[in-house]
């Protein structure tokens, strides 16, 4: 059988849930962003893998765009935390619950 | 009869997915160094598929930046703040099965969907993801976006500094 | 400009007026609230008294004016007046002067209260005068929203937070359900305006089909009913209006209020005609609900200001069973009970206001032997029990004895009922709060108690009196007006009486059941 | 190409680098009134939309091949923009002093904010979509962790990552499903694509991906779960410019995308539109029912408010567009009202809960009628903003109901918040007149925030009143629209 | 002057006064009274001049529309006929004299200028209800007749027993009210009019007008008289209505009011058919016996003349009922003159003894008070029928139109009553001015001034008269009949027409008296309880009809009532309203529990809701 665009998606779904996953059981703060960007990746190969099939590029110049967006929210993210961390001396999600209902 | 493409997919895309899971659910390790380590690991298999798609300028962008900027930056950071190995607390499983259900839901309604309505590709996929189209492309149709994507990284610089400076005022 | 525009416009110029005025300035602001209300009343005076010499629309409306408000949605500013209205534009203006001379016992913030005391009374007149229904709806809420606050503000009691919130969020539904039907309406009826006359021509030409009718009118018929208190959606009005203070009592309870019952026959009748008919039998045993269950709960209240809510719940029961009738007779009645009654309510409000203010308390149980030493007063409260008795010689039983009429035509069982409510249950609380206020020995410690001092203070009252027996004993003075309109608004209903067989004069069908 | 299409965006960045700049060579202590040069330049920037760009209705003219949109539409919300911007500016400078460090760059970060909403409103195409919606996104988590020394604002700024960069996720691997099926990333390909792809369900998976993006933006169930938290914790002009603008931005993305990009798909939504909105208006106003934190009330209020003009797009005809848009006006000039008094109160006392607003009206009465007027046009009475827009949503809805009764269902559920809404929103009212006076100092409140008060004030009146002009202009401004 | 105009005139005057007194003289005493007086008094004269003009013939009319709307035409007009003319006469008359004594007998009293504005309002009223052309200016009238009653029983208000007795006065009148005004609907509902003489010139064109409903529409008008003329089982307010000042009880608890339920009767005579017309009858003969039994054991001189006023009603409803509109009007004429005078005369005793009413703490007072005693001699012998009194006359009519309708039962009741009425009048008689005094102040009395004793006289001389000035002829006329009688004949008529009912009716004033004579010649307690026993006691306890209306009629409605309060408060106002109320703010509480601040919860709830989406559209 060969491949074809069906099991590249397939990848990315299940990556896209694993890096679901990550964010939903995970309770430290860089390894939910490291969720995060697993799920970010899962649409970049889902963005290659079409634009390969459908014949276009502009799938590709997407992927460019959000690995750029990801490098700089990756930034911020990690300055985020890092300055909390200063703060709080924790980086984990259940100590982060100041505001609630 | 497997070429070698599909084997090598079916090599890359375990990997993907094999260290994507040990990132999330680590069972033998909670450090998030251990999880940093297998996200780089993921993003090299998928530079690998990237590879096997044609895409070879993303690959090259996939490993530079990803393994190479971004995943230096959560292992720097871990470093920095020293994060001792995860909860020590007790893992809720329920919570566990609850996300496990909600994202398989979220799965099996996708891979429904895909089952039910494959995408038509081309039977010759023809396309080289080389520097030069791409680059075209992205300083023609594609300026726009590409210009606020500079004015993102600006402001990320700028928030980055104002987050992290160590004195206030 | 027409003299309506003056009579919503004086008393929010006013208001506006007063928003400038410094707070220390206390007789200023006083004098601006008199005489913005006076004026109003004069010039609705006037316009009651040149009702039949001025010029008539087509439609049947005088001192017109229609003039672009938001062409983009064919919303326009149109004010008018015909009977059905006209009486209670006169009404409104008089309560509210009324309501203006008994503000004087609000001591705090008083600039704040006489500025929303004016909207509130700029407010219902525009709806009473609006011919757009959403003017009509707008002006409404305009006035709404004071009481809302004054309630809260200036009220009274112990339980005057959760009134001011019940009265908001109650009246608010009814509102909203109110607004919602008359969306509907517009758009379900296909003729692309909010104008009332054009509307009505439109759908009489046109009727609506009926599972729209079906569905609109019981919207309106709730919505404007919650605003009336229609039982069983009354509670809020004796809760409010026993922590209401007096001026606010009187303006809604007396105008206001009225807003829903004229919405009912202005827009609910005339434009859903085939629904009016299914639901008049409905109504009419609704009508029972406030006229005999909420007399028998009147019967029972120990709070005067409870007992005079209840009583003015139970008095709307008269007006929903002349809407009931759906004949010419019961709908003028109708309209002469909410005149009527507006002001007969601000009367006994006013009233109850001053003995609060001079005794602090309004419990039965506590007070007595009042007439004494409130010549007055006292006998100002007499007059109005028994006018809420339905006694001869005020306003309210010319109303009320059309409608019975009216009704006696339509259906028997709930016209007996109502009679039963009317004479005796109304007589038995009024007098009894009579029994307990008034008479009988007076308590060492109101033996303090003094009457009103001067003319001043007995002017709205006076003036209240004065046209409850006016009205009393010249009732033609609004039949004459009413009447040609409400055979209109009957007219539109019969007209599509397609299934009831029309039924020879003087021979009705024993009920207009549902068919 | 035309590039001067895009002068807004231009001006804006210019105006933004500027600010950046002119905070290198100023004194510390001159640095918040740089707030107030943005304001001005923000003020130059609407006179110039006002006087010289034009858009005639139902006419579009592109830029940057079909990237770039500018039609009356994209005017309007960035005219819109432009206002909200203005406000926050202006509040913000009063805010300045709760900021520990970088005022100007507080500033600069406002207005690249503001230019990520410019670049919205225009978006034709999912890359400018994708990068204007980051820009915004990436910018406003810094806004919202700006204090740094308030923990609350930290954790508030990680709460908006997660969950953002969670619905940034969804968002592309939407846009990336959407691409792969119809092969078309611009809106104009789309809509013809799409009318072909109704029954395709990956296409359709990729499409409420997208939405899932865009619901997270306006805070709509079942996105929703962030805001308060959010709301609270940002500082307070990064709140209101993250209740009008960014929730703004959300709905020019989703009426854009449902009416541009892919009628022909919408058409099939009703349903899940319907219930959105029912859910969001229930959850929204139950839950502000028992809140005292004044800042999370308005994230549960601001929750509800999504699902009332979600009302409007669930109409999904042309009267229920320009009703959001209304709306949205509206509760523009009502929530920044509202927030500018509370910046205002919030520097002088401790703490944000409701009766913080006790004797405000012996404090500052321009303040405390600002914030009543705030309160009723919310709760949508008139004769204010808020009921025009609610009036002009119901009657949208109502429309529909004759084919699918699920919108008078709809309609009474949104009644049913409403009367919800008021209750918390007379809570407030009563705080103000009638609530404890914990002191009675005065309020200064410096001219521009004056004169923004008033502005706001007689916006609401304005709105509500006169509401013609801008009934013309939202109808004007949705003609393009499918 | 038109003819037409005079009686309106008489009708606005009193009301001018009330108003003026109400609004302007209330500080003046003397001014008010004079105003009352001079108001009741030019009505009298001008009434005498309109009977003088008029001589009883024509009947005239005169209307305006009051109130018109759709087919509910409602004139207020005002018909003079001689039957209103009789009572016009009467009323302004009787009242004349007792606005008179009420000057001398209120002298004093704070509210002396309020008892005025108060009558006169009453004398509006009631002439208002004499002069009615209609049913709804009747009904009109007769609600104010009520409520000027009410105001006059409670007049001394601050004594609650005179508060209750007003209160119960006038929600008893409504009760018959709200038959009577269901009665007007229905003849309206049918006949289309609510005019007299329209209604009667349709019956009269087609007697069958009223179909089915004519027994039953007549029975609810009778309602209203059931009310107003405190007939059995409505006559529960009246002897409580003693509480008011006795001019009060005179004029409107005797002479006037209570007799406008006969009034209303013979004025709408045409209307009742045989079926209602016996159960009319029947209630009133069964009125008049349970009256004049009650009436022999009270104590309490005004209540045993309010019980002797109620069973005299009760006649003159039989009357009605036995086809005798006539006679019932005749018996009224000279009940309204003797009446009056022996609760004045009791008024003038009352006053003297200081307000004392308990006839056993009097006695002597013959020589005390001579005037008095003659003059409420004279009305005791008029009321008991001794002929050639007035009594006599009207009472034998009565019983002669029962023997014509050969209604022999009601025949014998009336005699029967006749007994009782003879023996409680001169028991009471005795009791009050024979013997020896019982009671200090019954020692101390002496006669009453002038302004109270030339009342007396002048109501004595028309006691004595009223029989034979030619009120039956006015009345036969006007009730279709063409016979006219001379003085001689009027006297001696009643033994012309039907001897035995004239002498039985003699027979039994005698019986009555010698009754009397016996038991309570000298007596100084009541010695029939030890006879009667238990028959004493329900009558001095008036047959219980109080204890069984409170049990049954007011416990049913005050039990209705606080059912009503009770879903009220609690079902509506309480479940209801608080319900969704609280039950929203729960589940406010509740749902905002979600929001658990904890970032895990949040990714987990937005991953939850895409699913659900997801599963919504896409299952």
């Amino acid at each position: 059988m060969t491949v074809g665009i069906e099991h590249y998606i397939t990848v990315s779904i299940l990556l896209f849930s694993l890096g679901l996953l990550g964010v939903i059981v995970r309770r430290n703060l860089l390894v939910i962003y490291m969720g995060l960007e697993l799920m970010l990746n899962a649409a970049n190969l889902a963005l290659v893998a079409f634009s390969r099939f459908n014949n276009d590029l502009d799938g590709q110049v997407f992927v460019f765009f959000i690995i750029t967006v990801a490098a700089a929210e990756v930034a911020v993210g990690l300055a985020l935390i890092v300055a909390l961390y200063r703060k709080r001396r924790t980086a984990h999600v259940e100590d982060l619950t100041l505001m609630k209902l | 009869m497997a070429q070698l493409p599909d084997i090598l997919f079916y090599v890359f895309g375990f990997l993907t997915l094999a260290c994507g899971f040990l990132v999330v659910l680590n069972p033998f390790s909670t450090n998030p160094v251990t999880s940093a380590m297998f996200l780089v690991l993921t993003i090299a298999s998928l530079a690998g598929l990237f590879v096997l798609l044609h895409a070879f300028f993303l690959a090259a962008v996939q490993i530079l930046v990803y393994a190479g900027a971004v995943m230096v930056l959560f292992l720097f950071v871990i470093m920095l703040l020293d994060l001792p190995a995860e909860e020590k607390r007790k893992v809720r499983t329920a919570w566990v099965i609850l996300g496990v259900i909600s994202v398989g839901g979220i799965v099996a309604i996708s891979l429904r969907a895909l089952a039910q309505s494959a995408p038509v590709s081309e039977q010759t996929p023809a396309l080289e993801g080389s520097t030069i189209p791409l680059g075209r492309l992205l300083f023609t149709q594609y300026l726009l976006p590409f210009e606020i994507i500079s004015l993102l990284l600006l402001v990320a610089m700028v928030g980055v500094i104002l987050l992290s400076k160590k004195d206030l005022k | 400009m027409s003299t309506l525009t003056y009579i919503v416009g004086w008393p929010l110029l006013g208001a506006l007026v007063l928003a400038f005025v410094p707070r220390t300035f206390r007789v200023v602001i006083r004098a601006v609230a008199l005489a913005a209300t006076f004026v109003t009343a004069v010039l609705a005076l006037k316009v009651f008294v040149h009702f039949a010499g001025a010029p008539v629309s087509p439609a049947g409306f005088r001192f017109e004016q229609q003039s672009n408000w938001i062409p983009a949605i064919a919303i326009s500013y149109h004010v008018g007046v015909d009977g059905l209205n006209v009486g209670l534009v006169l009404m409104g203006a008089v309560v509210a002067f009324a309501a203006a001379c008994a503000s004087w016992e609000i001591k705090d913030r008083h600039k704040e209260f006489y500025i929303l005391l004016l909207l509130m009374t700029g407010g219902i007149l525009g709806a009473f005068a609006s011919l757009d229904l959403f003017l009509f709806y707008f002006f409404h809420e305009l006035a709404l929203v004071p009481t809302f606050i004054m309630i809260g503000v200036w009220g009274r009691g112990l339980q005057k937070n959760y009134a001011t919130f019940q009265i908001t969020l109650y009246l608010s539904l009814g509102a909203l359900i109110a607004l919602a039907g008359l969306i509907l309406l517009y758009i379900q009826s296909g003729a692309n305006t909010f104008d009332i006359p054009a509307l009505t021509s439109y759908l009489r030409q046109t009727p609506m089909a009926s599972r729209s009718q079906q569905l609109i009118f019981p919207l309106l018929l709730f919505g404007f009913g919650i605003l009336v208190s229609l039982w069983p959606f009354h509670t809020w009005a004796p809760l409010g209006y026993g922590s209401a203070p007096t001026p606010t009592a009187m303006l809604h309870a007396g105008v206001i209020k009225k807003f829903g019952l004229y919405g009912l026959i202005r827009v609910a009748l005339p434009m859903l005609p085939g629904a009016a008919q299914d639901w008049a039998a409905t109504l009419s045993w609704l009508a029972l609900g406030n006229l005999l269950y909420c007399g028998w709960v009147a019967m029972r209240q120990k709070d005067f200001n409870w007992l005079l809510g209840y009583s003015s719940v139970s008095h709307m029961g008269f007006v929903f069973l002349g809407i009931a009738t759906l004949n010419i007779v019961g709908v003028t009645g109708a309209v002469l009970v909410m005149v009527a009654h507006g002001f007969l309510a601000a009367l006994t409000f006013g009233l109850a206001g001053y003995i609060y203010q001079q005794t602090g308390t309004l419990e039965l149980e506590n007070l007595g032997g009042l007439l004494r030493r409130l010549p007055f007063i006292g006998t100002a409260l007499v007059m109005a029990a028994f006018a809420g008795c339905g006694l001869p010689g005020f306003a309210n039983f010319a109303g009320e004895v059309t409608v019975l009429f009216g009704a006696w035509k339509a259906f028997r069982l709930p016209t007996i009922c109502a009679a039963w409510a009317a004479l005796i249950v109304g007589a038995v609380y009024m007098l009894r709060a009579i029994r307990s206020l008034l008479q009988g020995p007076l308590p060492d410690k109101w033996s303090e108690v003094t009457d009103t001092p001067g003319l001043w203070r007995k002017l709205p009252f006076a003036v209240l009196l004065a046209c409850l027996i006016a009205f009393g004993f010249f009732p033609r003075l609004l039949t004459d007006k009413i009447q040609p309109d409400a055979g209109r608004v009957v007219q539109a209903v019969k007209t599509d009486r397609t299934v009831v067989q029309s039924s020879p004069d003087g021979q009705p069908p024993s009920g207009l059941a549902r068919n | 190409m035309n590039v001067s299409l895009l002068n807004h965006e231009w001006f804006v960045i210019a105006l933004a680098l500027v600010i950046l700049l002119l905070d290198l060579w100023l004194p510390a202590k001159a640095k918040p009134r740089l707030g107030h040069v943005a304001a001005l330049g923000i003020v130059l920037i609407l006179v110039y939309s006002v006087f010289w760009v034009k858009a005639q209705p139902g006419q579009t003219l592109y830029a940057f091949g079909q990237m770039y949109a500018l039609d009356p539409l994209a005017l309007f919300f960035k005219r819109f923009f432009l206002v909200a911007t203005l406000v926050v500016l202006v509040m913000s400078v009063e805010f300045a002093g709760s900021l520990e460090s970088g005022v100007a760059e507080y500033y600069a970060l406002v207005l690249f904010a503001l230019a990520g909403m410019l670049f919205a409103a225009s978006a034709n195409h999912f890359a400018l979509l994708f990068v204007s919606l980051e820009l915004i996104t990436v910018t406003f988590y810094i806004l919202t962790s700006f204090q740094r020394a308030r923990l609350t604002s930290l954790e508030a700024g990680v709460k908006y990552l997660v969950i953002g960069g969670l619905s940034t996720g969804f968002t592309v691997f939407g846009i990336a499903l959407v691409y792969g099926i119809s092969r078309k990333l611009d809106f104009g390909g789309l809509a013809t694509a799409s009318a072909q792809l109704t029954g395709n369900k990956l296409f359709l998976l990729g499409l409420l991906l997208v939405m899932v993006g865009l619901g997270f933006k306006i805070a709509a169930f079942p996105f929703q779960i962030w805001a308060p938290d959010v709301y609270q914790g940002a500082p307070s002009p990064t709140t209101a410019f993250l209740a009008v603008g960014s929730k703004a931005a959300g709905f020019a993305l989703l009426l854009r995308v449902l009416f541009i990009a892919v009628p022909a798909v919408t058409l099939h939504w009703s349903k899940l539109l319907i219930m959105v909105s029912a859910v969001t208006i229930l959850y929204g106003n139950v839950c502000a029912l028992p809140q005292r934190n004044l800042k999370r009330l308005f994230g549960y209020s601001s929750i509800a408010h999504a699902g009332y003009m979600l009302l409007g797009v669930a109409a999904l005809s042309a009267t229920g567009q320009s009703a959001v848009l209304f709306y949205l006006t509206g509760y523009l000039f009502t929530v920044l009202g509202a927030f500018t008094v509370i910046c205002l109160v919030m520097t002088q006392v401790e703490g944000e809960d409701i009766t913080a607003l006790g004797g405000l009206y012996q404090r500052a009465p321009l303040l405390a009628v600002t914030m009543t007027l705030a309160m009723v046009s919310l709760g949508g009475i008139p004769p204010l903003a808020g009921f025009f827009g609610k009036f002009l949503l119901f009657k949208a809805a109502l429309a529909r109901g004759a084919s699918e009764p699920a919108y008078y269902w709809l309609v009474l559920i949104a009644i049913f918040g409403v009367i919800i809404s008021l209750y918390y929103y007379f809570g407030v009212i009563r705080a103000i007149f009638w609530g404890k006076e914990p002191q009675l100092t005065p309020i200064r409140a410096s001219t521009p925030v004056t004169i923004s008060l008033y502005a706001c004030a007689l916006g609401m009146l304005l709105l509500g009143i006169f509401p013609n002009w801008l009934l013309n202009a939202a109808s004007d401004a949705v003609k393009g629209l499918g | 002057m038109s003819i037409a105009l005079i009686p309106w005139v008489v009708l606005f005057l009193p009301l001018a006064a009330a108003v003026l007194i109400t609004l302007f003289t209330g500080k003046n005493r003397e001014l008010s009274a004079g105003l009352s007086i001079f108001a009741v008094v030019a009505g009298f004269g001008l009434a005498l001049l309109l009977t003088g003009v008029n001589h009883w013939q024509t009947s005239i009319e005169t209307t305006t529309d009051w109130l018109s709307v759709g087919d509910l035409n409602v004139e207020f007009g005002l018909r003079i006929d001689s039957l209103s003319t009789l009572m016009l006469l009467i009323v302004t008359g009787v009242a004349s004299v007792i606005h008179v004594y009420s000057w001398g007998y209120m002298k004093g009293d704070a509210g002396f200028s309020r008892f005025f504005a108060c009558l006169s309002l009453f004398t509006f009223s009631m002439l208002g209800i004499v002069l009615a052309n209609n049913f709804i200016q009747l009904f009109i009238f007769w609600e104010l007749v009520g409520v000027s009653s009410y105001l006059l029983i409670g007049f001394w208000y601050q004594r609650a027993p005179a508060a209750d007795a007003g209160k119960k006065a006038f929600l008893t009148n409504r009760i018959g009210d709200f038959g009577f005004l269901l009665g007007i609907l229905t003849v309206w509902v049918n006949l289309g009019s609510l005019n007299f003489g329209v209604l009667a010139q349709k019956l009269g064109a087609d007697p069958q007008a009223l179909g089915a409903t004519a027994t039953i529409a007549a029975l609810l008008i009778f309602c209203g008289a059931v009310g107003k003329s405190a007939q059995f089982p409505l006559h529960v307010w009246l002897p409580d209505a003693m509480e008011g000042p006795t001019p009060v009880s005179a004029l409107i608890h005797a002479a006037t009011m209570v007799a406008a339920g006969v009034y209303m009767l013979c004025r709408v005579f045409f209307l009742l058919n045989t079926t209602a017309l016996s159960v009319i009858a029947w209630v009133g003969g069964l009125t008049a016996l349970l009256a004049a039994l009650i009436a022999v054991q009270q104590n309490d001189i005004k209540r045993i003349l309010a019980y002797s006023t109620l069973s005299q009603l009760g006649y003159m409803v039989m009357g009605v009922g036995l086809y005798a509109p006539g006679p019932a009007m005749f018996h009224l004429t000279t009940h309204a003159f003797f009446k009056a005078l022996l609760f004045l005369g009791a008024g003038s005793v009352i006053l003297a003894l200081h307000h004392e009413q308990d006839i056993w703490k009097m006695g002597g007072l013959r020589h005390r008070m001579p005037v008095t005693y003659w003059t409420f001699l004279v009305g005791t012998l008029a009321l008991a029928g001794v002929l050639p009194l007035s009594g006599f006359y009207s009472k034998d009519a009565l019983l002669g139109a029962a023997m014509e309708q050969h209604a022999y039962g009601l025949f014998i009741l009336g005699v029967i009553v006749a007994v009782l009425t003879s023996f409680y009048m001169f028991r009471l008689v005795f009791v009050v001015f024979g013997a020896q005094k019982r009671s200090e102040t019954a020692g101390h009395a002496h006669e009453s001034p002038p302004v109270i004793v030339i009342p007396l006289r002048i109501l004595a001389v028309f006691s004595i008269i009223g029989g034979v000035i030619g009120v039956e002829n006015v009345l036969a006329a006007h009730f279709g009949s063409t016979r006219t009688l001379g003085l001689v004949g009027q006297v001696i008529a009643p033994f012309a027409d039907a001897p035995i009912a004239a002498s039985l009716g003699l027979l039994a004033a005698g019986v009555g008296f010698f009754g009397a004579y016996s038991l309570y010649r000298g007596a100084q307690s009541d010695p029939l309880p030890g006879r009667l026993s238990v028959m004493a006691r329900w009558m001095r306890d008036r047959f219980y009809f109080d204890e069984l209306y409170e049990a049954t009629v007011i416990r049913l409605h005050d039990f209705l009532a606080a059912i009503a309060a009770w879903i009220d408060r609690w079902i509506i106002a309480g479940a209801a309203v608080r319900g969704v109320h609280g039950t929203t703010e729960i589940v406010g509480r509740l749902l905002r529990e979600v929001q658990t601040g904890n970032i895990q919860t949040y990714a987990f709830l937005f991953a939850l809701g895409v699913a659900l989406v997801l599963l919504f559209m896409l299952k």
